[in-house]
């Protein structure tokens, strides 16, 4: 055992440093920094960014781009990506639809897709949760019905993340409903340019328009855009589910919520003293910093096991769970920091206006971040089913 | 020793719940929080005519109530409809400060519905600290920055602190005034507020007011009807904790998965009866903070303390909580449940959050 | 509403008052404060001494000796009796087997086992538990089978608190098996020095023996020691689950174990400053102040509603499950307050016996009591019950 | 970056864990604490010969290991069986006193499992504070008391602190002392331990020492061996923490009540799961404290604080939850989870507590 990094890792590191110095550009960084929400042009931008590096898809198979970087190296990318404030790369189609078309598609479809994908021709979404399926995706009501050379679509998909940006959609579809629900289900590419299909927004209880709703009526669908076998769709789902969980633990931005704290805390004043010197408040923080020293080992121990070949599954499930609750705790740490300056709510700011809230920290919309952030235990499998898996896994019950 | 309500804060009650729930449904709030004022006048004028604001003070200021247990009441279902009316600052924290202050011409307006108030005392770094006031006044002129001023812009008078004498810290020589309506040197940078209604940050550049009380004793004033919004902001959090926990309740036994209400998982199951059990002693907290307003000074603040630490903690797990089990839905703004969690979180940010409170029980414990 | 105790109340207080200052024997007092463990002359002692004064058995009725306190009173005597240390009343006769002798016991039977109880000619334990039922009571074993004017009794019981001083013991047995689990069940009246009846020690973690298993080979029971009607045992021993729940919360033990938890640590030097001035320890302390002062208000809250007349089953739940958190969580304080002394092990001191631990606080065996004080959320209905409980009742599922 | 064993390391812990499940059983420990020495010498001797001891010195020192991994693993295992000897205080604790002394011949001893020692250096009002030493020598003469010394009536040479200049709180001017066993004017009243062997009140009237190391230069000799000995309790403590949740998951699937596995209800399993997450995050900060051994002082010490700091809340966390999940079985002190359970509390209480550690790594933090 070893918990220092080798001199390849470090000059690893100086190299990710050098190129986030260079190429990253400070506006960018500090609408990250303050959690200002991005443009669809922001974050095409960084795409071609990373993309021009090579660095936009790591972990794809390198015929297709991928940077075949072992564990640690991954996990110093995305440390160091979260130390920056550069943004995050949307997931969708690099790390989720990537992996299945790799797996399951056509050569015809990976060679036709995946390079669009790269160069930014198309941004896709993900249609998968459905309106009262809730965790039991398999419920799914969308149908799809053979007709010629088309399905023809009709159903509405829900939770929708940037779909207000996205010209593709990848989607469950049930097209067969007199078998057992998981045997009925195909995964459907959908452009989303097709006459019926209607993007709705949701807005989210801190005002931010992230999520939407997906409705398809007699939308038709060319029989090409069926990823792998009719029927199949649940198997290629429940790939995409386990098999690309990159950064799941989220270290990197706990890392960074972390700084902001204690930065906040330093020039908060709370009885005449700095609040970083308030022992409960002190408390808190240190609490929470030895939770996260400890799940940063822990992210580690795991990637570096899964490099080396084993089963990743129930180990995900933990990180998530921890993960999530560390993120959240920094977040409530943030929203007490700042006292009474976490009640102006300026939904305009959360969505990207420039008018400045009154904050003397200079910290964005925190209170609104920790609304936003009670997400991250409830969306892409909520705490509740992961601790089921957890259990189930685990006593082999 | 007796835990029933008399009977005329019983009929209160009853007619504050029935009119509420009538009138001031999650649409009418949602319309009402999309408005530039933050605020509907109608609904003000509505509940002020139901004895809403009467209701909080003594029948020797105009009022027919005043205590303890008729703010609990008032507040308690204010909060559980999520009314964003800003009765807390304008009526009851301004309205004490004047009738303390024996400004029965003001108070008899208050009381009528008719003048709408807002103090401006916290400053950008004084945080929870009633103490620390670094605006000044020479004479009747004051210049200063005042840090998220509920109701600002809607305000007819502005009670301002400033201070005449003595040092930051110092309780003496914090001097109370009223500034009217468009008094020239003010200026405000207005924003709504996560847990509705609106503020502003208030500039005072050589601005004319009049001293309300005695020079240099205005924290006394402050320190009293703090003790009061206290109770009334512990209230208002108790009574959205019982909608959230309703909300909760009926989603769970409604809302079905794997052909089975997700009320009845053993693992939702007893999280909800810990947040019951919370319930029970969220409610007892605030029947203590209300009990006891009248007491001692101590006893009163061991209580007030005591009680926010409490609501601070319970209404974390209570939001919190309620969001996780009802799921995606409950992150959606268009949702009852939204804006209540925002409510119950925001309270933790007025008159001092959780850890305020502890620090201050902690230390009159020892004394 | 009026949270202050009226004149009427506060002249009952000093009643009580006097009495303990008059009555309570210090040595017996400190053995209590201590936890040392009472002999059985001890709780003798105590018992005739209350009996003497009337106030053994408030709850009851008044023709058997009852008070007729109300629900305030009985508060007050609660309160006062733990904070002068007196020793609790034994429960088995007084509060579990009496209120279904009152119920559903004959008129002989009642004439012939209150006096006993009162005078200490029988000292009741419990037979409900067996081995391997657990929290599902009504799959108990023991049988019963008539034999002319006697049962013939056969099982086990277990977990029979102060079995090992008892002279009679109230059992749950099963007199037919051909029916459902609940309709097969009797209540029996044993005395355990009928042959064939032996108890054997259970030594808690904490090294004390409180509670016993009672094995029944062959014991001859006269008919008329059954209580009710054949079969419908499960009625009464539900009636009894319910029906008397005084003093659930335990407010006032845990008030007399705050008071021992700031004693010491006004007097444990941590760093060189009283641990009590310590802010994480204060906080700690503070917190359980705070919900043990919102626990003794609901307490009150839900006595008073009870004397008029409403229901407790939910209440007295959610009291036994807050209470014993509290409790808990003050044992736990006071063993992290004494620091290394929490250490020494001496079973015979907890147990009553002389030889002093070298604890500088005089405090007793705190880290004993942290251990067997587990027991609170397992025992008379788990916690996991009592929620199971309150969720289905309050959500009407 | 590496988490894999070295070969050595893994061959170390295959073999204790083989040899204590097989010969250090429930019983064979219920009698040894049920033993007048509450240690059983042919343990000892045995593990000695095993390399238990030899595995926490340096191959300079005549081990052949002593990095901070090398006694995670040891202690680890000690943990996972619950052996009760006294390895920790009497073998790792004193033994790197006397290396980093230079005490090369009772090193050796030690090494071969024939020394036993003790370390006299808590005081019934220093707590966990290191330097606070009211234990006074003169010359070679020691006058004190010292407080719940691990191991003392065993051993062949207690270590005992004294003051031989500065004030109690100083860190300077603390010499240790070598005590051989039967030394007069040394009286102990003996105790068993919760958590397993014994401990004594150890009273010192004009005793006769040597000193150990330099004059006055004690402090840091102890400082160093306690950062050794924290790791270690932190991977005994781990070890007890397996222990306790592979019988609590055993039990879970076992145990049936309304006809099926307990583990099966949703709420225990849910709160398993949380048991097995916290799981992870100990062997992280065990991991970590272990690592960061032989570190500069400030990353080795935040680690430690870290690490001792979460083992206190995973530990308490898990002890109540095994025990609370099991039920009445859990409470008796025959079944296998009472002694576990009551090591992984009590390691609480040894080294600085969780609040205790807490306030060291606030400290650094700032500094």
């Amino acid at each position: 055992m070893d918990l220092n990094y080798t001199d390849e890792e470090l000059a690893f590191r100086d190299e990710v440093r050098a190129f986030f110095d260079e190429k990253l550009d400070s506006d960018l960084a500090n609408k990250v920094r303050l959690g200002t929400g991005l443009s669809k042009d922001d974050m095409e931008g960084w795409h071609a960014t990373l993309n021009a590096q090579g660095w936009l898809v790591p972990n794809w198979p390198a015929e297709f781009g991928g940077t075949e970087w072992d564990a640690v190296q991954r996990h110093i990318f995305d440390e160091e990506s979260a130390r920056y404030h550069a943004p995050r790369t949307v997931p969708f189609g690099f790390s989720m639809l990537a992996p299945v078309l790799h797996k399951f598609g056509s050569k015809e479809q990976n060679d036709y897709w995946l390079p669009r994908m790269l160069d930014g021709t198309d941004w896709w979404c993900q249609g998968y949760s459905e309106p009262g399926a809730g965790s039991d995706l398999a419920s799914l009501k969308t149908k799809a019905v053979r007709d010629g050379d088309h399905y023809v679509v009709n159903g509405q998909k829900t939770w929708t993340t940037l779909g207000q940006h996205a010209n593709m959609i990848f989607c469950l579809v049930r097209t067969d409903s007199d078998v057992k629900q998981q045997e009925g289900i195909s995964f459907l590419l959908i452009d989303m340019d097709t006459p019926g299909v209607e993007v709705r927004p949701i807005i989210l209880l801190d005002g931010t328009h992230e999520v939407n709703e997906v409705w398809f009526t007699d939308v038709k669908v060319p029989v090409e855009n069926l990823v792998g076998e009719e029927n199949k769709g649940w198997t290629y789902a429940k790939y995409l589910l386990t098999h690309e969980r990159t950064n799941i633990a989220g270290v990197g931005y706990s890392q960074a919520g972390i700084a902001t704290v204690k930065r906040i805390a330093k020039s908060e004043m709370a009885g005449g003293k700095p609040l970083m010197q308030n022992p409960h408040f002190a408390a808190r923080v240190a609490q929470v910093e030895i939770d996260l020293m400890a799940m940063a080992t822990t992210n580690l121990r795991i990637i570096s096991r899964a490099a080396d070949g084993a089963a990743p599954g129930i180990e995900a499930s933990m990180l998530k769970v921890k993960g999530t609750i560390i993120r959240q705790e920094i977040n409530d740490l943030a929203r007490r920091a700042v006292g009474v300056y976490a009640m102006p709510f300026a939904s305009e700011m959360v969505e990207g206006s420039n008018e400045p809230l009154p904050d003397p920290h200079d910290a964005g919309p925190l209170a609104a971040h920790y609304f936003n952030n009670r997400k991250l235990s409830i969306f892409g499998g909520s705490n509740e089913i992961q601790r089921g898996i957890i259990a189930k896994v685990s006593m082999g019950g | 020793m007796n835990f029933e309500l008399t009977e005329e804060r019983q009929m209160l009650q009853d007619t504050l719940r029935r009119f509420l729930s009538d009138r001031y449904t999650t649409e009418t709030r949602n319309k009402i929080l999309d408005s530039d004022e933050g605020m509907s006048a109608e609904i003000w004028e509505q509940l002020a005519e139901l004895g809403v604001i009467g209701a909080l003070f003594t029948e020797d200021q105009g009022g027919f109530g005043g205590m303890g247990f008729d703010i609990a009441v008032v507040f308690e279902e204010l909060g559980r409809a999520g009314v964003v009316e800003p009765f807390l600052d304008g009526a009851l924290l301004c309205g004490r400060i004047l009738a303390e202050a024996g400004d029965e011409a003001r108070v008899e307006e208050i009381i009528g519905g008719g003048l709408q108030l807002a103090l401006a005392h916290g400053e950008p770094t004084s945080r929870y600290d009633l103490n620390r006031v670094q605006t000044t006044a020479k004479g009747n002129v004051i210049n200063g920055r005042k840090a998220v001023v509920m109701n600002a812009e809607a305000a007819d008078v502005m009670i301002v602190s400033a201070r005449t004498s003595g040092e930051v810290g110092d309780e003496d020589g914090i001097t109370l005034f009223a500034v009217e309506k468009g008094a020239k040197g003010v200026t405000m940078q207005g924003y709504p507020l996560m847990s509705g209604g609106r503020a502003a940050e208030v500039t005072l550049d050589d601005v004319e007011g009049t001293v309300i009380g005695e020079e240099g004793k205005g924290y006394a004033l402050l320190e009293s009807a703090n003790a009061a919004a206290t109770v009334a902001q512990c209230a208002e959090t108790l009574g959205a904790m019982h909608t959230a926990t309703n909300l909760t309740k009926e989603y769970l036994m409604t809302r079905k998965q794997f052909g089975r209400p997700i009320g009845t998982f053993q693992a939702l199951a007893h999280r909800m009866s810990d947040l019951l059990i919370e319930m029970e002693q969220a409610t007892s907290a605030v029947t203590r903070a209300a009990g006891y307003l009248e007491a001692d000074d101590k006893t009163r603040d061991m209580n007030i303390h005591a009680a926010k630490n409490l609501m601070g903690r319970a209404g974390r797990l209570v939001s919190e909580e309620a969001i996780q089990m009802h799921g995606g839905i409950a992150m959606t703004q268009e949702y009852e449940l939204a804006h209540i969690a925002k409510r119950i979180t925001m309270a933790d940010h007025r008159f001092g959050d959780t850890d305020h409170h502890l620090e201050k029980f902690i230390a009159l414990s020892a004394a």
